[in-house]
């Protein structure tokens, strides 16, 4: 699925490239609140933004979540939900003011000038229609029955599919998720818009596929002559892929200006902020700060976890028949005490599955998992309730990974009366204080609900849970990945510190590189239920050995950025 | 940079999208609100109902009082619900009939309730052929309908309140199995759970820490559509005269017996068929709004448990 | 979604701002107030729909279809197994004949035979016509009577209807084509009235046919068409000897509820219904389309006692004798059944089917003599005795049956009501002594006047449904059947019936109502033994 | 079991965002699939049919009935020896095991003949009742569901639904005697005993029909709900679709998935509402005939009837899975 499309002459093109400079959208003062229900009043979301996008240009729109960026964009692609509504301002599109149309013109109009791709493709696609009636229905109306498919066809191609007729007689659901996405964008393209509306368009994939996708992108605006907003909370892809940005903060803009100037010298705090909380511009957690090392390099090292040739294959049952899909074949890994290693891959090179089989989440097919020396299948009560209390997993969804209905407290002490049965209440109680302050949470929040919570203090808690048990191994399944920037920034620098202060081992597993280059020294790359590369992380990234761990580390967004 | 930060900017929500906020508002809405005016309603027509089935007989007179003199008499201050073809006061007999009806419906869904809880609870837990056994008993269950069921049972059984509470029970905890058994897996497959499990709890451990309260709120849904599922059936038995026996009153036995003046004198048939609607109605519009209230759209009756 | 455990219900509210919640259009207002109104609307129309006078919707006229309603399912067809009247034995009376039929006044007429002598005790000859045809044109011979005899005889054939006549019948014999011969083993005055229940078919067709619901016979209808569960209907035997009923087409219609039999004729949709409950014929006395009848029926009702049970109180008479003063008739009569009948004379048989012996009249109620003999058997301080029921089997039952636990209160009896699908109710009456209630509803009946078996049978110890004690009554009764004289014969009966009555085998009460409502378009001589015969129904002369 | 689940089913643990499934091979509906679901279902059949063999041949001895009032008593061991119901309880139920497997059932009493035609013969009738009243249901319901989803007015968006949770609330016999009262008896538009002919299957496939309209509307309903707020849903709209389009193909089509599995389930309703509807309204089908049979303790022909109930439901329920999967797609693999 290579980004090498057959040069297809589209509509747009036999007209001509618009010229370059001319606005295709301009937002004045647009202010987005919602629709006011009896008893609530009208509060606004979006309030005052103004931004233009030219033709043939990609605009970046970056913020936080909450920052309003989204409703923005589905405000000027007219795709408000029902409950919110513009409440103030212009939207002009392709030269036309879409905000003083009646509800029938605008929808034409909408429809015919602007093309929208969303986040996550597969939900974006009707799951019971198959790829070619989605797209024929994309199609300007009254498009011939036959000519339709030529057409579908053509689109496909200039969204680098190869496969064309397998794709168009597909549904959403058999096709890849990059797949899915260039879909969409074919979709977007179908009635030659002038401006493409792209919001978090790579979120949802993974980094190789990300960049293909943002690639064809790039080359679509170039060769049609679209404007492109650029709606991201990934400040590495605004910076790639955008001449010009907007920084969203609050439902306002708060800078703007050339992507290089913006990024390269912000002048608003939020952005530096921002900029500041980038994985790839966060320093590396140094020796210095660590301290001593804490394994002597000269004493002879015993693995403290040891996986020897672990094979696993799911068997995925459905009304077709099985299928079987083999996530782990045959790996190995050594983790020494006070190691940091980092478990990279793309989603279903089986790193996931390796993490819970260390901590007996799931059983292996064949193979051995050790705990310090001793296979787990021969433990002893106590030794395995030794690993069990060793052993802690911080996970991925600070979301599902709390109890709804428990309190802080309630969740803190469960592992403490498990594994400490001796202690009295007020121990426990001393104790789930002494937890949130350490990872950095007021002793108040014992008595809130997970719904009282934000992402990153859920997260926090998840944390202090696993260290209730004194664990010495902790082993993180993404545990940031979930995060605003500015939140995971201090979720990876409390981890660092835990790590230092308790003199963890850690696993960590996480799809973005730059996250793993700050926390871990060593590094163990997956690919297809196999580990591919290992080796200290410095060297992994400047050197990688194999092709696919190079494409893993071009394919980071915001190279540019680190440099600057 | 210092390491230790003020935590309470760590805002924002696990995805990257501007509606999530709106979102966030709305559950908490969601999550201040109560049962509803329906729920309020349907309990208090639940607490009216119970409240005339159980204090009612300590002032009214003897459901089995013939009255040979005053034989078919409509409505009237005398006689609230006019009298029947023995002169018994009818509205005396839907009162007492009441408190057959709903003790057989409120122990037969307590009991359905707690067989499907237990089953549910055990497939959840220890998954593999538990699961798989219990699931195939639904599904035996659900093969036949619980009617038909019921009708061969107390037919060859006899149809006294033990045989009643057996068919009823029969024919409604699969509905709580098949309602708590849906959400206990996908608590079960919870990362809290995970976290619960990492953290060495055992199965009884997570059951009782996470799933039983988990499942409660459920369980009471579960309950009073069971019991409004319980009551239609019990009546029906009793229609069919399968029910609780003459001359003990009984809703259904009531309408089946009275179907035949309804021409005549249709207060008979009518007043205690209204009172098996008013029951169902209640039970009905709680379970409505506990369902909304907890878990967020509607459960069906008939569906799962006929 | 497959997966049947999660159809409708959404699982733990989902804690991920993933799925953004937004657009739910007045989800959450429950409809109450709709509800109310709804409930309120069908309360008004079932009011207003309910009263009026009958018959007011349409007025059914009788067209050339004769529609008969059923009060119970068809059991079967078959001419060999016996059928009630309520049910299968209307229609098998349509379509076969038998050597002797039973009039409206419970006499003996010819039938397939014409006449019939007694040479002595244990042989009878009996006259056959010889021009009866099978409605497919075959003829009916002397040959095909004797070989519906001859099956029945037949220890191992499946036709129940051979059981009574294997106790007295030897064998039957032809003498000529017209005259057969009829060997007892037992003498049997009645013998004629006995055989109106064996009705002749066609050999050949009973042989390769399920005469379960099958019918090839020789009587004025044949059968069109059968639905065990819902009724029959029925064509002209083209061949039938014999005068050409009035109908050509003839529906049953079974209508197992007293609800759906009040709805049917409300609705005009029905010719003729009997077994209603005296209480419901009110509705149709001013109707411009039916007659009611509400008469006395051929049948005496009766309490049956089980006197055989383990320790029963019930085996001594004065408990028997106390229950039947205990027990108010009059009141019963006069407020359930419309004052239709009166309470039996204290005795087991009563006109028409015996003459009644002036000597032996009923209880009459009083409560105060019950309580009298109740303690001087012991049982001063109550007793608690159970009665098994069967819904809407015989007439009134559940009513009245209601009315004697308050009556037998006032004694300080209870009585506890066990009611039952027939088959189960007769199941446990069948079953052992100590498994059967310790009263359960009999009516019976001969079927013609002297029936001696059909009349005593109930009542003797040894009857399959009985659970006395009566070994005096059994011997009465049995000289009675065997006498050779009917004034040795009268004697017998007269001596038991008032053996019945001192010893209170069973609690009297009164002759079951015949109620019914005909079509005023119909000319029908009411049979109160309930038989419903199609070729008796006839059309109104026209006014 | 748990494929995919659409937005209204139970919260499957939400997958990473970038985990979206890879690859999945297409494939119809495979005749294992099918075959795995019938033998579910031949366990269940197996089952009822064995509780109902239990409750019958455990409590009595049907050769009772058969024997007539003035039989002397030895006939009833007679008959019972003839018919079979002598032998040990394990003999019988192994005979019967037999019987059922090979589809020769001992004679049914009351008619004397194989009961397993007699009971097929009922089949139809109760088809055609059945599914009239699904039909009818299913349109009511839909169109009751649909306009409380979509309805801007609140009226309209709770009135036909709060009717149709009044409903869920009446009992079926009840329904029956007041639509009987009012159009057979004081309207005289329908008759009030069935006849098997379409006048007279109104009424019964309307009392049939109620049973449904409540929970099909409820759950439509909450699907429409549910696909409305699909992000395909913005995907279509940004196609700038008209609205029919847009409800017709996208909206009212993906709900079909959730619906469908409700009328599979609702099958049980249909052949459970059938039997008590049937003896309302005197129906000649399989559910009337098989409360006849209880009540007169007619055992072959009870257990034929419960039999193909069992059987009818699994079948039906074999073919909504089979729809759905059609319907849904995504349910293919």
């Amino acid at each position: 699925m290579t980004a090498a499309p057959r040069m297809i002459t589209l509509a747009s093109e036999l007209l001509g490239p618009v010229p370059a400079d001319e606005h295709v959208l301009q937002v004045d003062d647009l202010t987005v609140g919602l629709r006011p229900v009896a008893g609530d009043s009208a509060e606004s979301i979006v309030d005052g933004v103004s931004l233009t996008v030219a033709a043939g240009r990609a605009v970046g729109l970056v913020g936080e979540s909450g920052s309003g960026k989204t409703l923005t964009a589905l405000a000027v692609a007219g795709l408000l939900p029902s409950a919110i509504q513009v409440v103030g301002g212009r939207i002009e599109l392709a030269g036309r003011e879409v905000t003083g149309l009646g509800e029938r013109d605008a929808r034409a109009h909408l429809a015919a000038s602007v093309g929208v791709v969303f986040q996550n493709p597969t939900a974006s696609l009707n799951p019971r229609m198959r790829i070619a009636a989605q797209l024929r229905e994309a199609l300007p109306a009254g498009t011939i029955r036959r000519r339709a498919r030529e057409r579908s066809a053509d689109l496909l191609r200039a969204v680098g599919i190869a496969d064309v007729h397998k794709t168009l007689g597909a549904f959403p659901h058999e096709l890849s998720g990059g797949l899915n996405q260039r879909v969409v964008i074919a979709m977007a393209l179908a009635r030659d818009p002038k401006l493409l509306v792209a919001d978090e368009p790579t979120t949802a994939l993974d980094v190789s596929v990300q960049a293909q996708v943002l690639d064809l992108i790039d080359e679509l605006r170039e060769r049609l002559g679209l404007g492109v907003l650029l709606v991201s909370h990934d400040i590495g892809v605004v910076s790639d892929r955008t001449d010009h940005v907007y920084v969203m903060s609050g439902g306002r803009i708060v800078e703007s200006g050339p992507t290089a100037e913006v990024l390269g010298d912000p002048h608003h705090a939020y952005t530096r902020r921002l900029l500041a909380a980038t994985p790839s511009r966060l320093e590396p957690v140094g020796v210095a700060e660590r301290g001593q090392p804490v394994v002597e390099p000269a004493a002879p090292v015993a693995d403290q976890l040891e996986v020897r040739d672990v094979r696993r294959t799911f068997t995925v049952r459905g009304s077709a028949g099985r299928a079987r899909h083999v996530a782990l074949d045959g790996v190995d890994l050594f983790v020494t005490k006070g190691q940091a290693i980092g478990l990279v891959g793309e989603s279903g090179s089986g790193k996931t599955t390796l993490a819970r089989i260390i901590v007996g989440l799931e059983r292996v097919d064949s193979g051995v998992v050790s705990y310090e020396g001793n296979p787990l299948a021969r433990h002893t009560r106590a030794q395995r309730r030794q690993w069990r209390r060793e052993v802690q997993y911080v996970f991925q969804d600070p979301y599902s990974s709390l109890d709804p209905r428990l309190t802080v407290d309630r969740t803190l002490r469960e592992p403490l009366e498990i594994n400490f049965p001796g202690l009295s209440r007020g121990d426990v109680a001393a104790r789930v204080d002494s937890l949130l302050d350490e990872v950095e949470l007021p002793r108040a929040f014992r008595d809130r609900h997970p719904s009282e919570l934000s992402g990153g203090q859920r997260q926090r808690v998840g944390i202090a849970r696993a260290l209730a048990t004194e664990p010495s191994v902790i082993i993180a399944d993404e545990p940031v990945s979930a995060l605003d920037l500015s939140v995971q920034a201090r979720i990876l620098r409390l981890l660092a510190r835990l790590r230092i202060e308790r003199n963890l081992t850690y696993l960590f597993i996480s799809h973005d590189l730059a996250v793993v280059r700050y926390l871990c020294e060593d590094l163990v790359v997956l690919r297809e239920g196999s580990v591919v590369e290992r080796g200290p992380t410095e060297d992994v990234l400047e050197r990688p050995a194999s092709p696919y761990t190079r494409a893993l580390v071009d394919a980071i967004p915001g190279r540019a950025l680190v440099r600057s | 940079m210092s390491l230790v930060q003020v935590t309470e900017a760590d805002g924002g929500s696990a995805v990257p999208t501007d509606v999530g906020v709106e979102a966030e508002a709305g559950r908490r809405r969601l999550q201040r609100r109560t049962i509803g005016a329906g729920g309020w309603v349907g309990a208090g027509v639940l607490v009216a109902v119970l409240a005339t089935t159980l204090i009612g007989p300590l002032t009214s007179g003897d459901p089995l009082a013939q009255n040979f003199d005053a034989i078919l008499r409509a409505p009237s201050a005398g006689h609230l619900f006019g009298t029947d073809e023995l002169g018994r006061d009818v509205f005396v007999r839907v009162v007492f009939g009441g408190r057959t009806a709903l003790a057989i419906t409120v122990v037969s869904a307590v009991v359905a309730s707690l067989l499907g809880l237990v089953l549910a609870l055990a497939g959840a837990l220890f998954g593999g052929w538990v699961d798989a056994v219990t699931s195939r008993l639904a599904d035996v269950q659900l093969a036949v309908p619980s009617i038909v069921l019921a009708i061969v049972v107390l037919s060859f059984v006899g149809n006294s309140f033990v045989p009643i509470v057996f068919v009823l029970v029969l024919g409604s905890w699969v509905l709580t199995f098949r309602v708590i058994r849906g959400h206990a897996r996908a608590v079960v497959a919870q990362q809290y759970v995970e976290a619960a499990r990492v953290a060495g709890a055992g199965r009884f451990g997570i059951a009782w820490r996470h799933l039983i309260p988990s499942v409660l709120p459920l369980l009471a849904v579960a309950f009073t559509i069971n019991a409004s599922s319980a009551l239609l059936l019990e009546s029906s038995l009793g229609y069919l005269g399968l029910g609780v026996q003459p001359p003990d009153p009984d809703w259904g036995q009531m309408v089946a017996t009275g179907q035949a003046q309804i021409f005549t004198a249709p207060w008979i048939a009518l007043f205690p068929g209204l009172a098996v609607v008013a029951t169902a109605v209640g039970l009905q519009l709680l379970g409505d709004g506990l369902a909304e209230r907890f878990v967020g759209g509607p459960v069906t009756r008939r569906g799962l448990a006929r | 979604m497959n997966d049947p455990d999660t159809p409708t219900i959404p699982g733990p509210q989902p804690q991920k701002t993933g799925k953004p919640v937004i657009h739910r259009p007045s989800a959450r207002r429950r409809p109450v107030v709709v509800v109310a109104l709804a409930i309120a609307a069908v309360l008004a129309t079932v009011l207003s729909a309910c009263g009026g006078a009958a018959g007011s919707a349409d007025t059914p006229t009788v067209g050339d279809e004769l529609r008969l309603g059923l009060s119970r399912q068809i059991t079967g067809i078959n001419p060999h197994k016996g059928g009630s009247p309520d049910s299968s034995g209307s229609i098998v009376g349509s379509i076969y004949e038998s050597l002797t039929q039973i009039a409206p006044d419970l006499s003996v007429k010819p039938g397939l035979a014409t006449a019939w002598t007694s040479t002595d005790p244990l042989t009878w000859r009996f006259t056959i016509r010889t021009d009866s045809k099978f409605s497919d044109g075959s003829p009916l011979t002397a040959d095909d009577v004797v070989w519906n005899f001859q099956q029945l005889l037949n220890p191992d054939y499946k036709g129940t209807s051979g059981a009574p006549l294997r106790k007295y019948l030897k064998s039957v014999t032809k003498v000529d084509d017209s005259t057969l011969q009829f060997s007892l083993s037992q003498p049997a005055l009645d013998l004629p009235g006995r055989l109106w229940t064996i009705f002749i078919v066609q050999p050949a067709f009973a042989q390769s046919h399920n005469l379960d619901n099958e019918a090839l016979g020789s009587g004025p209808y044949k059968l069109d068409e059968l639905d065990q569960e819902n009724g029959a209907t029925l064509a002209l035997n083209t061949f039938y000897a014999g005068p050409k009923p009035a109908f050509a087409h003839v529906t049953y219609t079974v209508l197992a509820s007293e609800a759906q039999r009040v709805a049917a004729l409300r609705a005009g949709e029905q010719d003729l219904i009997l077994n209603l409950d005296p209480l419901d014929l009110a509705q149709f006395k001013d109707s411009d389309t039916y007659d009611t009848i509400l008469g006395v029926g051929t049948q005496p009702l009766t309490l049956a006692i089980n006197e055989r049970k383990t320790g029963t109180p019930l085996a001594d008479p004065r408990v028997r004798q106390a229950l039947n003063y205990a027990t108010d008739k009059t009141t019963i009569i006069n407020s359930l059944l419309q004052g239709a009948v009166e309470p039996l004379p204290g005795q087991v048989v009563y006109e028409p089917y015996q003459a009644q012996d002036p000597s032996v009249s009923a209880y009459p109620y009083d409560p105060e003599k019950a309580k009298q003999l109740l303690a001087e058997a012991g049982h001063a301080t109550g007793l608690t005795l159970t009665v098994a029921l069967s819904s809407g089997t015989y007439v009134s039952q559940d009513a009245a049956t209601q009315a004697i636990v308050a009556q037998w209160a006032k004694v300080g009896v209870t009585l506890k009501i066990t009611q039952q699908p027939f088959p189960a109710w007769l199941q446990s009456q069948y079953g052992p002594d100590d498994a059967a209630a310790d009263f359960y509803y009999i009516m019976w009946g001969g079927s013609f006047r002297g029936d001696v078996t059909g009349n005593f049978g109930p009542f003797r110890s040894d009857h399959i449904q009985s659970h006395l004690r009566a070994p005096e009554f059994d011997d009465l009764t049995t000289k009675a059947q065997n006498a050779a004289t009917e004034a040795e014969k009268t004697t017998y009966v007269d001596q038991a019936v008032e053996n019945a009555h001192s010893q209170a085998h069973a609690i009297f009460l009164y002759p079951s109502p015949f109620t019914g409502v005909v079509s005023k378009g119909l000319q029908w001589t009411p049979k109160p033994n309930r038989y419903l015969y199609a070729q008796q129904v006839g059309r109104a002369a026209q006014p | 079991m748990s494929v995919s689940q659409d937005a209204s089913a139970g919260p499957a643990p939400a997958p990473a965002p970038w985990s979206v499934p890879r690859r999945r091979v297409r494939a119809p509906v495979s005749w294992r699939y099918i075959g795995g679901r019938l033998a579910t279902g031949l366990v269940a059949v197996w089952g009822a049919v064995t509780l109902v063999f239990f409750a019958l041949y455990a409590t009595g001895n049907p050769a009772i009935l058969l024997v007539p009032p003035d039989a002397p008593p030895d006939e009833i061991l007679r008959l019972t020896h003839l018919m079979g119901f002598d032998r040990p309880l394990p003999v019988q139920y192994w005979n019967f095991l037999t019987s059922v497997a090979t589809g020769t059932f001992p004679d049914s009493i009351r008619y004397g003949a194989d009961p397993l035609p007699i009971a097929l013969a009922k089949i139809p009738a109760s088809l055609a009742l059945g599914l009239t009243g699904l039909l009818v249901g299913v349109l009511l319901g839909g169109v009751i569901g649909y306009v409380s989803a979509t309805a801007r007015s609140g009226w309209l968006s709770r009135v036909p639904l709060g009717i149709a949770t009044g409903i869920e609330s009446v009992p079926t016999f009840f329904i029956g005697i007041v639509l009987i009262i009012v159009f057979a008896v004081r309207l005289g538009w329908f008759p009030v005993t069935s006849t098997g002919d379409a006048a007279s299957m109104v009424l019964p496939a309307l009392t049939l029909a109620f049973a449904f309209i409540p929970a099909i509307a409820r759950v439509f309903r909450t699907a429409l709900l549910d696909v409305l707020q699909a992000e395909h849903i913005r995907t279509a709209r940004a196609k700038g679709l008209p609205r029919h389009v847009l409800v017709s193909r996208h909206v009212v089509a993906n709900s079909l998935g959730t619906t469908l599995n409700v009328v599979g389930i609702q099958a049980g309703v249909l052949l459970g509402g059938a039997v008590v509807t049937e003896s309302v309204f005197g129906w000649p089908g399989i559910g009337q005939l098989s409360i006849n049979a209880v009540q007169n303790r007619d055992y072959p022909l009870v257990i034929v009837c419960v039999l193909a109930i069992a059987v009818g439901f699994v079948l039906i329920n074999l073919v909504v899975d089979v729809v759905a999967a059609v319907v849904e797609p995504r349910l293919r693999s």
